[in-house]
Formats: structure tokens, sequence, C-alpha cells
């Protein structure tokens, strides 16, 4: 079929030149779609900022910054917005462990007040029907404008004043757990200011 | 502890064919009988460790170093077919046994996805070289059990009459379904 | 250059040139001497190694195939026919050339003619009934309709006929497999020459029972009369246990014998009611003549007599 | 040395006679793996048809010049080589998927269909016909994909291509693995049925 | 006489009364306290739970032989019924009837006939229903109505025992203040408990058992090393930690347990065919069923348990066998000859 | 005697048929002398004798038609006298034609050698090799089923040594009853019987082995056996195969024959009651084997009854005697309802080894619905060799003889437990059967 002998050199030389064709034309698509693909990393997060804090006027990724958690665990990312350069929000990059199938990650923007804006699910695997509803309106709806002070973050079933999605207690329970953490850490972090 | 969790997970809750959907067509070709599907799980155990190593070495000493972690996927695929190829050349000659036994299911390793897919799934836990080497172990077994019982089960299959157009593939999927349904009762069990 | 590139081109070469090295060294290290037909035959294979043929790998079936020397029973799904041809020609064995043959049912005992003298109950299988006892009629050689040779044909070349009870065996499907011929207990099936133009005849009866009994239990049993023996000039027909047989290979096909049949127990395939009669016609006048023949010898003979009794 | 077919035959087998997913039953994992809802199987398809292409185009513009011993990994090269730049192409431009699809991307790599048209038909084939044949087999995955994804969503969440059109909830169990393998099993059983079935009318 | 013909057969001639249709008749019969016992404890509802499951298999085998595989109809071995009234007996009283359907058409489409019908199908139809169910409608399927709320449909609904035990553990709370929530053993001995409708009362169960135990319909093996296994393991665990792990009655005596032993993991098809075969299979059942209570997400675990050791059937039915006469396993000498003394 | 404790029984499977012993209390008749009688050359398991008479030849009762063809064979005698017809093919019991030789009977004219006397003779003159030669000149077999020649039975093999001798008086099969008449009608000659095998194998023990549901004659032994040494009787649980050679062994001495082995390698010896007692007539009274008692049975036999027939009387001939052939008839057996054979035409003879004939109404003649096999595993349950029916069944029903051999398909005694307690009706022996026949056939070829 071939038409080259299959000696030791041929082979060698094949091989070579096809990965290095192989590598150069990779490489070439790798230095075009480096902007590209980082753009689209960072308009991901932006997405997400813009959905919970609203009026600022900068790039809240460029000025993010990292705060320990309170129980020293772990550190979430904050995003400042700012207009004017007034910090007038903030978007707290969240987790949980707890979900269903994995992780959840949450974006919660709180006012300067430390109330609740808006939470936007960054990521999760839950469920799709299920634990997936915690992404829709009536679920989160709930929450916008509370303060955690006076809104106690756990599902009804253990005490608290979250209403769970039905069938899903476990995922409510760990999207409660994430908007309670990024609430404690954005106030031990004295809501922001003590990096301004 | 952690490397119990890592195999209980791998083997039952997030069972490599059933729940994530790796190595389907092994896992459906080369289950027509218990002995040939064993074979393959043997072969798998063996492929799939070596190559878990061999390609978390070439991440962390190769790739990450260089900062070109985008050629994962060639340089894998590379290291994989590689060490089949080797594998089954030496193994025919030192162990024409072993190689009877496992090296037929060889060179249907480089095209199944389980193996890839371990080695990458690997990177994205961020696990270390021993979390890895138990990963890779706890799913080759994950796949050996499931196509082992499996293939127990479609022999079965063989001897009723099924319905006409449910014979051979259908059933087969059909019973993997079950078998999937019934795997998720472990659902949250580490 | 880029170093991104740069380092791109320098690892995956690199990696490419130790596993080409390694690979080089530890194949002339570990050579195998393997026939070389198995490494013939995985050439033309896909080498998908996709188990889509039910063998572990490509290589696993090109053994197998080299093994078994035959195609029959496997195939590559992915290479399809074209490939299984190049297969088919490195094996050196044709790529299934139909043998000109066909399965005959040799018996013509169906209800009507052979009645039940008791009803069987067990195993819906010709093999259990015929270890049990003779059968469920009088004749302890025909066929017992339960069917298993159809259940053997992979070819879907046969059915049990409702009416008669016995086995059909469909002319253009048969492949002449001889799975059924195996597989009945009572030897009813044999391989025959499908003949030219699709033309045979055969005897459709076993019974070597004496004519009277023969008759008794079965209507149309052959009686071992022998008229078709007589009938055959090219020496096919033979007469054993009462019982007349058609040798295939002497038989020139003149359907000669055909109607001599009492019991119309001479079947024939493709031909035509006039050749037969056409056949029939003709022996009659060959008897004729030989009878005349006959007469005029015995005439003469007797004359020939009488003249030398007129000598005397 | 291999029949000469029309080039519209050869694009049609793969989409029917040879679905490679219905009838040869490769490439199951992505099959399987990533048809929770029509869209991402589309995109999977897609993507896959796009290596399926562009490898066999390029394998059977090289195939006269690569020695036989060293011809599986050319090939192995060569698509994997199709399948980063696919992977790169889609982070940069379609992140959402990319997200969607996962591990399955790289996995194209191994995807027995990828291969074997590599080997069963391009390195033996014209451009042309190869080109063909990949777009073929390219949209038989992708009609397969797309099938089993709108079957799933449908039945699972109640949607089409995210579109939905009932409020209430869907039979969750069709976005789960036991789902994937009813489904599929199914369709084949069908396939099957009609198959079987058309013979008989035409005779 | 004489017009007659004799039949012939091979031996033997003549056959116990206890023929497929006979034995499970026998099955039903034995369900039918647990029943009874269900319409006493939820009302009219359970019944129009049972009958719709009921209907809903037996029209589903039915259409699927007449007019999918085209044989003649096979319901009159009374198989479906069964299958009918196992899948009412997993479900809770207030299951809309849509999702019954679905349910039943699951249980014998494809638990069932995909398979070739009775005696073909590796996993058990009415499980395979059930837990289809479970997978696809976890809201309904887990809305268990209170007992004794009897005559409505929208019947004030609560978590099963086992799922009070799994919440609270969850919690975090002693195992004390769980328990103090409960009913008392002897109502779940008398089956007023909520759950799905067959599972509650254990009692009525043990006398479906003591019935075909009785007709010999099945053997002790399956029943007893289930309950067994599930009784040691449950207290092994308790008495490790009796704060965190709760006694081994309530094991038994809650959820699937008892109905799974009786009638589920018993069924002929889907279990092995030794007893030897069938100890370990119970086994199997009742170290998962532990486990799956004990650490997985699911308060309940019998049905997983009964499906996954199906899977492993037909292994067991390889590698396990009954002693052969005659026939010593290797290694062992065989048993000398025990000379008896003659008087 | 442990009849307080739990009865004994073999321990691998069984099953409980209803046992409708009702003939068990009719003592046994004589049948009239037939008109003709049709004797097959072939009534055991071996080779054919070879025939030493021709047509025209006037016979005696007790004289040689046929004699043994080597040693696993058996003489064939007249049971009548008069003259010798047609030898021909004909149809026995098997279903399958075989040579047998008709005679028409004159009379009743016996060889001068026999003692057709009553009276019972204890002494035994004999020696061992001399009984065997006797019982080999007598044309005995194997009256239990299996018709196997008794003096090779006898003959243990070097090397091989024999402690116990077992009688079987199990009957176990529902309806028969001509071992329990025998029993109870002739227990001094069978004791006279055991002794003379125990001398000819020269043993020291033999036991008898009764079922429990002939408490008669269990109490009937054990009254004659008070003074005796050596020979005792058990009573043993009602279980159906227990009558089975290996069922047997394991109920009374708990031995298991290897498998594929024979009951001497366990040092045991057993033999039916009717053959003990054919063995007393032969060697104490020099009578042939000609005549064996028959249970003729069945709910619709308007007198069914146990007869002592003359070998080669036409199955009709007797049917007469009990009453004629009731209307409902639809199914005719030699032997019991497990392990006879249905019979095609009431034409066919009465063999050494006929023990009974039953007759099965209409309404239970043929076989019901079949369903598939629900892997209930109640044959295994049955099955009193540790067999998994279900699969030899699968696996012959396929072909796949040799893994069926792998099975021990060989084991099974063919006792019909698994079919009969099947719920799905499934022929299960009927495929063990066509496995085995299978199997045997290239070792014969
Ligand atoms: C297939 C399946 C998927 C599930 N997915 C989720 C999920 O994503 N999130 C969740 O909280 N619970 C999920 N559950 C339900 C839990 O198992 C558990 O029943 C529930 O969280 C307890 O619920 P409730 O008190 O909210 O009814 C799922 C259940 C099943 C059967
Ligand atoms: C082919 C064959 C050979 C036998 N050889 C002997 C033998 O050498 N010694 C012996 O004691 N019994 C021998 N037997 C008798 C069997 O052990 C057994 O008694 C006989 O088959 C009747 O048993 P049954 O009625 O339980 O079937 C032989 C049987 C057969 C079929
Ligand atoms: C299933 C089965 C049941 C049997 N039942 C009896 C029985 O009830 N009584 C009996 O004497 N022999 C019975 N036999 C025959 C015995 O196995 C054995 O052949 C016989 O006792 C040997 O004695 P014999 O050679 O004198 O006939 C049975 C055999 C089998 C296979
Ligand atoms: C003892 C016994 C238990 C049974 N249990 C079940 C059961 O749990 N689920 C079911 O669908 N059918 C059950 N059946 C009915 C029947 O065997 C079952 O539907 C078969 O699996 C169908 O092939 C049972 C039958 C018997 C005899
Ligand atoms: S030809 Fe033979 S196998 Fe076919 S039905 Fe007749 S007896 Fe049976
Ligand atoms: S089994 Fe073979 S020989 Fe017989 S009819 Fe079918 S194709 Fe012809
Ligand atoms: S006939 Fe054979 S397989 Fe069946 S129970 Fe008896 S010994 Fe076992
Ligand atoms: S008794 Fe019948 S249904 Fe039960 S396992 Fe045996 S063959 Fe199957
Ligand atoms: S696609 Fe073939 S194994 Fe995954």
């Amino acid at each position: 079929m071939a038409a080259i002998a299959s000696s030791f050199k041929n082979m060698t030389i094949t091989l070579v030149l096809v990965t290095l064709v192989a590598a150069v034309s990779m490489g070439y698509v790798f230095q075009w779609t480096k902007v590209p693909i980082a753009e689209a990393r960072l308009a991901k997060q932006l997405k997400a900022i813009e959905a919970v804090v609203k009026g600022y006027d900068n790039n809240p990724v460029l000025e993010k910054y990292k705060v320990i958690t309170p129980d020293g665990k772990d550190s979430l990312e904050f995003f400042p917005a700012k207009a004017d350069g007034n910090l007038i929000g903030m978007a707290v990059k969240t987790r949980s462990s707890k979900g269903y199938s994995g992780d959840i990650w949450l974006m919660v923007g709180f006012s300067m007040k430390g109330e609740i804006l808006k939470v936007y699910v960054v990521e999760h695997r839950e469920t799709p029907g299920l634990g997936s509803k915690m992404t829709d309106l009536k679920f989160y709806q709930q929450f916008v404008g509370k303060n955690p002070e006076q809104m106690k973050l756990k599902v009804k079933k253990d005490g608290g004043d979250v209403d769970a999605i039905s069938g899903a207690t476990i995922s409510s329970r760990a999207y409660a757990e994430a908007v309670q953490l990024a609430y404690d850490t954005f106030k031990a972090a004295n809501y922001g200011e003590a990096n301004q | 502890m952690e490397y119990i969790i890592i195999i209980i997970s791998t083997i039952f809750i997030n069972n490599i064919v059933l729940a994530k959907f790796l190595g389907i067509c092994p896992f459906l070709g080369v289950s027509k009988n218990t002995s040939t599907a064993v074979g393959m799980g043997g072969a798998v155990i063996f492929v799939m460790t070596i190559a878990t190593i061999m390609t978390y070495l070439v991440q962390h000493y190769i790739l990450i170093p260089l900062d070109i972690e985008y050629l994962q996927t060639v340089t894998y695929i590379l290291v994989i077919a590689f060490l089949v190829q080797v594998v089954e050349i030496v193994l025919k000659k030192v162990s024409p046994d072993l190689y009877q036994a496992l090296g037929v299911y060889l060179p249907l390793i480089t095209t199944n996805c389980a193996i890839l897919g371990v080695a990458i799934l690997v990177i994205q836990n961020d696990f270390n070289l021993l979390q890895s080497v138990t990963f890779a172990i706890g799913n080759a077994i994950g796949f050996t059990l499931a196509i082992a019982i499996f293939s127990s089960l479609r022999e079965q299959l063989e001897n009723a009459d099924l319905p006409e157009y449910m014979q051979g593939v259908p059933a087969a999927l059909i019973t993997a379904s079950i078998l999937s349904m019934a795997f998720m009762g472990f659902a949250g069990l580490v | 250059m880029n170093p991104v590139i740069f380092y791109t081109i320098i690892s995956l070469v690199g990696i490419g040139i130790i596993a080409a090295i390694v690979l080089y060294f530890v194949s002339k290290k570990f050579y195998v001497q393997e026939d070389s037909r198995i490494n013939a035959v995985e050439q033309v294979l896909p080498n998908t190694n996709c188990g889509g043929c039910g063998q572990p790998g490509c290589h696993a079936f090109a053994q197998a195939v080299v093994k078994a020397g035959d195609l029959s029973s496997l195939h590559c799904p992915v290479g399809g026919n074209d490939v299984m041809k190049q297969v088919a020609e490195i094996l050196g064995v044709k790529a299934v050339e139909k043998d000109p043959y066909i399965a005959v049912v040799r018996c013509s005992g169906s209800f009507e003619y052979r009645k039940k003298t008791n009803v069987y109950d067990g195993a819906d299988s010709c093999k259990v009934a015929a270890y049990l006892y003779s059968g469920d009629t009088g004749c302890a050689y025909g066929c017992l309709g339960m069917g298993d040779c159809v259940q053997v044909c992979d070819f879907e070349a046969m059915y049990m006929d409702e009416k008669t009870g016995l086995p059909v065996v469909i002319e253009d499907k048969c492949t002449a497999c001889n799975a059924c011929v195996k597989e009945c207990p009572k030897g009813i099936l044999e391989l025959w020459p499908k003949g030219k133009k699709n033309q045979r005849v055969y005897i459709a009866c076993l019974n070597e029972e004496k004519g009277s009994t023969a008759r008794k239990e079965c209507a149309v049993a052959c009686s071992g009369c022998s008229k078709c023996f007589e009938a055959c000039r090219y020496d096919a027909i033979t007469m054993a246990n009462s019982l007349a047989h058609i040798d295939p290979e002497k038989c020139k096909l003149c359907m000669e014998c055909v109607d001599t049949c009492d019991v119309h127990n001479i079947i024939t395939a493709n031909v035509t009611p006039e050749k037969i009669q056409a056949a029939n016609e003709q022996r009659l006048k060959r008897e004729e003549r030989a009878r005349k023949k006959k007469e005029e010898e015995k005439l003469a003979a007797k004359q020939q007599g009488d003249e030398h009794t007129e000598q005397a | 040395m291999v029949k000469q077919i029309s080039n519209k035959e050869n694009f049609l087998k793969g989409i029917i006679k040879e679905n490679p997913v219905f009838v040869l039953l490769l490439g199951c994992c992505p099959t399987l793996g990533v048809t929770s809802s029509a869209i991402n199987g589309l995109g999977m398809g897609v993507a896959t048809m796009f290596v399926l292409i562009m490898s066999n185009v390029v394998i059977s513009l090289v195939k006269n010049v690569i020695p036989d011993k060293v011809r599986i990994p050319s090939f192995i090269v060569i698509i994997a080589a199709f399948v980063t730049v696919v992977q790169l192409l889609m982070e940069a431009y379609t992140p959402a998927l990319h997200e969607q699809l996962g591990l399955f991307i790289p996995l194209i790599v191994v995807n027995c269909i990828v291969l074997g048209r590599a080997e069963a038909f391009a390195s033996r084939n014209t451009l042309f016909s190869s080109m063909i044949d990949g777009l073929g087999m390219g949209v038989g995955f992708t009609f397969a994909l797309v099938l089993l994804g709108s079957i799933r969503e449908v039945l699972g969440s109640l949607s089409l291509f995210g579109f939905r059109f009932a409020e209430a909830d869907g039979m969750l169990i069709f976005i789960l693995a036991p789902g994937a393998f009813i489904t599929l099993g199914f369709i084949i059983a069908v396939m099957t049925w009609i198959k079987k079935r058309k013979p008989k009318t035409t005779s | 006489m004489s017009e007659q013909l004799l039949a012939v057969s091979p031996s033997p001639h003549i056959h116990t009364e206890l023929t497929v249709p006979q034995i499970m008749k026998g099955v039903i019969i034995a369900m039918l306290p647990a029943f009874a016992l269900s319409i006493y404890n939820f009302g009219i509802t359970s019944l129009y739970v049972t009958v719709l499951s009921v209907s809903f298999c037996v029209a589903a085998e039915y259409l699927i032989t007449r007019y999918l595989l085209k044989k003649s109809a096979s319901i009159q071995d009374g198989s479906a019924i069964i299958t009918g009234m196992l899948l009412a007996f997993n479900v809770p009283s207030n299951l809309p009837w849509y999702i019954i359907l679905i349910g039943s058409l699951v249980s014998i489409g494809i638990g069932k006939m995909s398979f070739g019908g009775l005696g073909n199908n590796p996993f058990n139809p009415a499980l395979v229903g059930r837990v289809f169910l479970l997978l696809s409608f976890p809201v309904q399927m887990t809305s268990w109505p209170v007992a004794k709320a009897t005559l409505s449909f929208d019947a004030v609904t609560s978590a099963t025992p086992l799922g009070l035990l799994k919440e609270g553990i969850r919690a975090g709370d002693s195992m004390d203040t769980i328990m103090q929530t409960m009913p008392t053993y002897s109502d779940f001995f008398f089956g007023f408990q909520s759950g799905s409708l067959g599972e509650m009362s254990a009692c009525a169960l043990l006398l479906g058992l003591g019935y075909m135990l009785y007709r010999k319909i099945i053997t002790w093996h399956i029943p007893v090393t289930m309950l067994a296994t599930v009784l040691i393991m449950t207290g092994i665990f308790w008495l490790i930690d009796p704060n965190r792990f709760a006694n081994p009655l309530f094991h038994v005596l809650t959820g699937g347990v008892m109905l799974g032993a009786v009638f589920m993991a018993t069924d002929y098809v889907t279990s092995p065919v030794s007893h030897r075969g069938m100890i370990v299979f119970a086994l199997g059942i009742g170290v998962l069923t532990v486990l799956i209570r004990l650490f997985g997400s699911y308060p309940e675990g019998v049905s997983f348990a009964i499906l996954i050791m199906n899977a492993f059937v037909p292994m067991i039915n390889t590698y396990i066998k009954q002693p052969r006469y005659g026939v010593q396993k290797e290694g062992k000498p065989r048993k000398e000859p025990t000379p008896i003394k003659a008087n | 005697m442990s009849t307080q404790n739990k009865l004994k029984t073999f321990n691998i499977g069984g099953v409980h048929p209803d046992d409708h012993k009702i003939s068990a209390r009719i003592p046994i008749t004589t049948l009239p002398l037939p008109k003709t009688v049709i004797i097959p050359v072939a009534q055991h398991i071996g080779t054919p004798a070879t025939i030493v008479v021709q047509r025209g030849d006037s016979v005696k009762v007790g004289q040689v038609l046929a004699k043994h063809q080597g040693f696993v064979s058996s003489n064939i005698h007249s049971s009548v006298s008069g003259r010798v017809g047609i030898i021909e093919e004909v149809m026995d019991s098997s279903g399958f034609k075989h040579t047998a030789i008709s005679i028409k009977v004159k009379g009743d004219d016996w060889e001068e050698t026999i003692d057709r006397s009553d009276n019972l003779v204890e002494d035994i003159s004999l020696e061992g090799k001399e009984i065997v030669t006797r019982i080999m000149e007598a044309g005995v077999v194997g009256m239990g089923g299996a018709a196997f020649p008794s003096h090779v039975k006898l003959s243990v093999p070097e090397g091989k040594h024999v402690d116990y001798l077992l009688i079987n008086g199990v009957e176990c099969e529902p309806y028969l009853t001509s071992d329990h008449r025998i029993m109870l009608e002739k227990p001094r000659e069978i004791i006279v019987g055991i002794k003379i095998l125990m001398k000819a194998l020269g043993v020291k023990n033999a036991i008898i082995g009764i079922e429990d549901n002939k408490r008669d004659a269990v109490e009937n032994f054990s009254d004659l056996l008070q003074h005796e040494t050596g020979i005792e009787v058990q009573p043993l649980e009602v279980q159906y195969p227990q009558g089975g050679e290996k069922q047997l062994i394991q109920a009374l001495l708990n031995r298991e024959v290897p498998s594929g082995g024979l009951p001497s390698d366990v040092g045991v010896i057993v033999h039916n009651v009717g053959t003990t007692f054919a063995i007393y007539e032969a060697v104490q009274k020099n009578k042939p084997l000609v005549e064996r008692v028959v249970t003729v049975t069945g709910k619709s036999v308007k007198q069914p009854g146990n007869f002592l027939v003359r070998i080669g009387t036409p199955v009709i001939d007797v049917l007469i005697a009990a009453g004629g052939v009731p209307e409902d008839t639809g199914k005719i057996v030699s032997g019991g309802p497990m392990m006879g054979k249905a019979i095609a035409d009431l034409d066919v003879p009465v063999a050494k080894g006929t023990s009974g004939i039953l007759l099965i109404p209409k309404a239970e003649a043929l076989r019901a619905e079949i369903y598939n096999c629900l892997h209930c595993g109640k044959c295994i349950e049955a099955c009193p060799m540790g067999l998994e029916p279900y699969h030899l069944l699968l696996m012959t029903k396929k072909g796949n003889y040799d893994k069926a051999k792998h099975e021990h398909i060989m084991d099974c005694i063919e006792c019909g437990s698994c079919s009969f307690v099947c719920p799905s009706n499934r022929p299960i022996l009927d495929y063990i059967r066509l496995g085995k026949t299978e199997i045997r056939k290239p070792k014969k070829a």
C-alpha cells in the first residue's frame, strides 16, 4: 500500500516530519486562540459579576483579590464593583462541596450594607431537573434583598428560613451554606473596606 | 482512608462505564462471553495503571514546566499507543502464556477511551501520583467488574428467547441501563 | 521562534523519536516469528481494533481467520465485504462458492397417506422422539415431523408444510450446508446434486419393510416392486431391503422411471410434466419395442423350434 | 481494490447503511455521554465531523509517503493534532459548549470512528472520496447524536434544543446514565425492525 | 378407547400440581394480608393505586405479547398481576395515575418483555419499574402520605421513619431525639407507619411468608438469610455506636426490608437456582441494603440492593453449585465409607 | 433398629408424589395361560441372546430358547409349552422393533428338572461359584427396573471388597405393588434368597430397605429375622427415588457411589426383592425366570391387582384379567408412572423387567402447557444426584453435549424427579436422555 519501505531511517524521518508539522500547526493555532480563550474566560467571570452587581464602571476582574475565610481553611475571591472609584458592591465567588454531586460555585453580590443583591450559579453538577433548579428565579428570588443577619441561611427542615427546592434539599442546603460562607467572609473582611 | 474512598468511589459510585460512559466500545463489544470479558478487564487493569503513571509524569515533568499543557491530548495518546505496543511486543516474547491471556486484548486498549479518559481525569482532579495510581486501579477494577457482570448476564440472555428485534445489542443496552440504575443506589456512599 | 512553538516542537518530536527508537529496538529484540499470513491479513484489516467482529482486536481476528482457514463464521463489520474478499484471497480460500448441491426430503408420508397410530406427547423435538420410540405412525423410517431440521437451518431455507407435516426445502435459499442432514435423526434429508437445469429425481421413501407391511403403514411407501429398477437404462437404480434407490451419480435425468411408480413416490424437481410424459411415452415405446422384439424372438425361436421339429 | 461507488452512495452509506453508531456501534462513549440534550449532541457531532473530514483529507494526501510500520502512530498524531485544534477553537469561541462537552472533546482522538475511517478508507482512497466519506460518516454520527439527544431532552426535560414546551418536570432518568442506555437500545431495536421489515415489503 | 389414540411420551407420566399459574396464585394470596392492611392504613387510595397498577401491568403484557411480539397472550400465568401488585406495594399511596402507568409500562415493557417475558428477565420487573420511577420522579416518589389519613388524595405527607432517621443524622441530632419522633415498635410491626403501600406491616408480610413456606412455593433460604444479615450487620454497627446507628430491630421493621425479603428477593426468575447460591445472594442483598441505608444518600436501599444482586445471579449460578452425589470437591478426600454395625 | 428416631433416608434431593398404592392389599393371583406368547431375545441390558430353536419346534416350559452371548447377557427360556411360531421383529415395550420368538401355547408342560412345589427349601447346597452359574443359566436379571443380568453383579471384580448386601424392597414408584406383595407373600423365600446371595458374595451383612408406607412388610421381616444374624430390615422415610440404587446406599449406609462408579466401589451390592425371590427359585428349585409378578393399576382400572404372569404374555391379556381397558384410557405405561415407558400398542409382551402396567385416564394423559424456565431451582432441589437439570436441558437442547458431560449429565439416573416438580412443565428429562444418548453414541460407533 504505502510506497515507502519501512526502514528505520524512513520510519524515523516520517515520524519526525509528521510530529513536526503537527507541532507547528498546533502551536500556531494555540497562539492564535490564546487571546480569545483568555477573553472567553474573562467574559465568563464578568458575566457572573454583572449578574449580581450593577452600575459599576471599573473592571472588577482586574481588581479581584483573595480573602481568607473566617475558619481559615479556604479563601474566596472578591471582585469589588466601583463607580467613580467608590466601592458600591462586592461580588464574592464562593463554593460548597456538599452538593448532591460535586462542588457548587456561586457568585454572590453584596451591597455595602451587607444585603444580598443577587446570587448567580457559576458552576454546578447537580442533577438537571432537580438540583439544577437552583438557577431558577423561583429559588434565588428568596435571597434577593435579604440581609443574612435577618435571614437564617438554613433550609426550613434544619430550622432556617430557606425554602428548599422540593426533592433537592441537599442542593438547597449546599447553596445556603455557600451563601453563608460568602457572607461570613465578606463580613469578616469588614465588608471589603479593609482592603481599600 | 482517602485511598479507600477513591477505590470505592471509582468502582461503585462513579463506575467508569456505568456512570461516566467511558470504555463503552469494549464494554459492549467484548462482553459476549465471560472469559474474554475478564481477559479484557485484566488487560485494562494492567495498562491503565502504567499509562496513568506515565502520563502523570509527562504532565508534571514536561508539559507543566514548559507551559504547554494544551498538548495534553497529543502527548497522552502518543504515550498510550507507544506503551501498549511495547507491552504487547515484550509480553509476546517474555511470557507467551500471559500474552495469550492478556495480550490479545492489548491492541483494543489503545482506542479504549477509558485509558485516555482516566489519564485526563487524574490531572483534572489534581491528584498526586499515589492518588492517581489508586484512581487508575479503582477505575480499572470498576471496568472489570462491570464487564464481568455484564458478560455473565449476556451469556444468560443467550439462552432466553428474546423478541426478534431485541436480540443482541438492544437487549445488551437495556441490561446495561438497568445495571446502571442499580448502581445509582451507591450514590453518596462515601 | 516563539518559545511555545519551540517547546511544542521539541517535546512532541522528542516523544515521537524516543518512542520510535524504543519501539524499533524493542520489536527487534523481542521479535517473535508468526504465521506470515496473520500479518498479511492484519494488513488488510482496518486495524481499528474496535472489537466489532467479536474478536478482541484485529490481530486476534487475523489469528482466528488464519487458524480457522475459512470465513464462514468470521466477519469484520468495519471493513465489510471488500476487506473480507481480500482476506479470502490471502487465505487462498474461495469467497464462498456454492456447491451445486441441495437438500432433498426423502419421505413422502404426509398426514394423508400415513395415519397416526398414537399421539406423541413428549418434548417437541424429532431427536427426543426418535430416541423414545419409532414414531407416532406405523412407519418406523419416516419423518417425525417436528421440524428439528427447520430449526437448524441458518438460512431460513426450510419450513414445515402444515398440510403434509413434512419439511420443505426452498430451492433458492438452500446453501447445502448439510446442517439439516446432520440434524435429522431419521436420515430423511440428503444432499443431492442440484442437477442440470436444477433438475433432479429421487425416491422419497426410506421404508425398508416388506412391501405389504410398508403399504399398511403408509399408503405411499416404496414397496420394492422394482418397476423403476427395470425401467432405468443406466443402472442408476438399485434395490435393497425392499427399497429402491437412485444413484445421482449415474442418473442421466432421463425421467423414464418417474411414471412407473404406482404411488408416485419418485419425486422430480423442475421437470415439466411434458418432459415426464414424453419420457414415459418413450419408455413405453421402448418397452413396446422390446416386447415386440422379444415376441419376435420368441416367435423366431418357436419357428426355429418348429423348424427343428419339422426338420426332425 | 475497492469497488467503485458513486459519491452519493459514498456519502449516504455513512448516514444509514453504515451508520457508525446504530449499525457499527462505534464511538459509543460520546454517543452516550454527551447526549443529555440535543444541542450537546449537535456540538459533539460537528466537532467530531470536523476532525473526521480533516484527518481523512490529510491522511489520503500523505498516505503514499508513510511507511507501513509507522502508519498508525502517524495517523494518531495527525488526528490528535486536529483534536487539539478543535479543542482550542471551541474553548475560544464556544466556551459554554466546551464546558458542557468537557472530557469528551479530547476523547475524539480515541473515537474508533475517526481512526477506523482513516485506516479503512482514507488510507486507500483519493482525496475527494475520502472527504465525502468523512462527511458522510460525520453527518451520520451527528445525526445519531442529535436524535439521541433530542429524545433524551424531550423525555427528560420536556424541551428541545433548550426550548421548553411544558412547565412540568420530565422523566429525570433520561438525562441520567440509564436513560442514555435505554434510549440507544430502543433506537437500535427500532432500526433493526425497520431494516428487517423493508425487504419483506419490496420482495 | 378404540377411537382415541394412546398418548406416548417419555417418563415421568405424572406431574406435581404446583404449576406456574398455581404458584402465582399462591403468591397473590400471600400478598393479600399486606394489601388488606394497606387499605386499612391508607384507605381507598391504596386500593386505587393497586388496581390501577395491576390493570396497567396486565394490559401492558397483553398488548405487548399480542401486538408487538405477535405471540399468544401470556397473561393467564398471573405473573403480571404479581408485578402490578408489587409495584403498587413499592410506591406511595398518593401517586398520580400517569406515573403508575409509566411504572407499569417500564416494569412489563422494559423489565420483562424486552427480555422475552416470564422467566427470561434478569432483573426483577417490579423493582425495575420502581427504581425507574424513583430516578425519574424523585419528588413524587418520596412524598409519603401519613398512615390513617384515609379517604383523601391530598393527605398530609411526612417522611418515612428511615427518612426521618437519615434527616436527623444529617442534622446532627442524637439517636434518642430522633427516636422520640418515631412510632413505636408495635406500630412498626402491625403497620402503622408511613411509607410505601405494602411495606409497612411486618406482621402481614410474615403471614404471607408463612403461607408461601407452607405451600412450598419458596424455601426459607432467601428471606431468613436476608433478614438475619440485616439484623446482624445493623446490630454490629449499633453496638459500635448506638448514638449514630439505629437499633437492628428498627432496621428490620422499617422500610422495604421485610417486603423485599419475602416477595421481591424470592422471585424465582431473578434469584439463584441453588440453595447455596440463594444464601450468597441474600447475604449480598442484606449487606448492600445496610451499607446504602447507613452510608449512602438514599434512606432506603432494598430496591437497589436487590437489583444489584440480580445482576450477580448468573455468576452465582455458574460458580456456586449444590453438592453433587458422588462428586467431591477437589482437594477434599472422598467420604470414607462408614461401616455401620449389624445388630 | 432405630425406629424411634427420625427414619433414615437419602439426603440429596427427592420428591413426594402421591403414592396411590391401590393394589397393595390385593394378593397375587396367577394369570391364566395366554394363547400365544411373544418372547423377545433382548429383555436385559447387554448383548441379546442367540436363538437356538427354529420355527415349528416343540418346547416345554423352562426350555432354553436363546443362549446368552458373552458375559453381560442372559439366557431366555420358554415360559410356556407349545410350538414355536414365526421369529421376527416385533415392537416390544421399548417402542422399537426387536427380534422375538412367538410360541403357540399347548398345555402346560414343564421341564422335569424344575421343582414346582411350594415347599420352602432352606438348605443351600451349592457353593459360591455354582450359585452364580446357576443364576446365569436361569436367566435371572434385575427385576427392579434395569434388567441387568444378576450373575454379573455377583461376580465382583478382583480387588474390590464387598461388605454389604442391600436388598431393595423400597418400591418407591407410585402405584406399583408387586415387590410389596412378594415381600408379604414370600418373605421366607426371600430370606433364603438373601442367604444365597450372601454366600455367593461372601458378605456377612445384609440389610433389607423398605419404605415406611409398607409397615406390614417391615414388621413381617423383623419378626422373621429376630433370630437371624447378619440380616436386618430397615424402614425408610417415604421419599422418591429411594429405590434408586445409589440413593438406597446413601440412605442405608451413608456411602456415596463415586461419579461414574459402581456400588461395588463402595463395597455394596444391591438386589431387588423380586430378583432375590427369582434367585431363590433358580438356585433352590432350579426354576428359570419364566414368570413374574406384574401390578395392573390405575385410577380407572376395574380390578386392579397383582398377577403372576408368564414372560411374553401380551399386555392386552393381562389387562383383560384386570377387567379390561377402561373407556377413558389415554395412556398405558409399562412400569411405574415416574420411570415407566408409555406403550403405543397393546400387543407388546410382558418382559422380565415389566413390574407393572399403569393405565392413565385421558384427562391426565397429556402434558400440560409448557412455560419458560423460571429458574425456580425446584428441579435442582429435587434431583437426587445433585445435578442442575434446568441447565442440562439448556445445554442438550443447544447441542452442547460436551459441556453437559462436564456438568455430569451421565450421572443422571433418569428418575424423572426434575420433570415431575418443574412448575413450568419443562420436558427436562426428555432432553437429558437425548443428551446421554448422544454422548454415548460415538463410543458405540
Ligand atoms: C437521580 C436523582 C438525582 C438527584 N439529584 C439531586 C440533586 O441534584 N440535588 C438534591 O438535592 N437532591 C437530589 N436527589 C434527591 C436526594 O436523593 C434526596 O432524595 C433529596 O435530596 C431529599 O430530599 P427532599 O427532602 O428534598 O425531598 C436526587 C435523587 C435522585 C433519585
Ligand atoms: C454397562 C453396565 C455395567 C455394569 N457393570 C456392573 C458390574 O460390573 N458389577 C456390578 O455389580 N454391577 C454392574 N452394573 C449394574 C449397575 O450397578 C446397576 O445395578 C444396574 O445398572 C441396575 O441399576 P438400576 O436399576 O438402579 O438402574 C452394570 C450396569 C451397567 C449398565
Ligand atoms: C430412579 C430409580 C428408582 C428405582 N426404584 C426402585 C425401586 O423402587 N425398587 C427397586 O427394587 N429398584 C428400584 N430401582 C432399581 C435400583 O436402582 C436397582 O437397579 C435395583 O435395586 C438393583 O436390583 P436388581 O438388579 O435386582 O433389579 C430404581 C432405580 C432408579 C434409577
Ligand atoms: C415467589 C415469587 C416472587 C415474585 N416476586 C416478584 C417480584 O418481586 N417482582 C415481580 O415483578 N414479579 C415477581 N414475581 C412474579 C414473576 O416471577 C416475575 O414477574 C418474573 O420475574 C417475570 O419473568 C414473583 C413470583 C414468585 C413466584
Ligand atoms: S426430516 Fe427429520 S428432522 Fe426434519 S422433521 Fe422430519 S424427522 Fe424431523
Ligand atoms: S440446513 Fe443447509 S442443507 Fe439444509 S435446507 Fe438449510 S441450507 Fe439447505
Ligand atoms: S432425572 Fe436425572 S437430572 Fe432429573 S432429577 Fe433425576 S437424576 Fe436428576
Ligand atoms: S424446575 Fe423447571 S422452571 Fe424450575 S428451574 Fe427447573 S426447569 Fe426451570
Ligand atoms: S468511544 Fe469507543 S471506547 Fe469510548
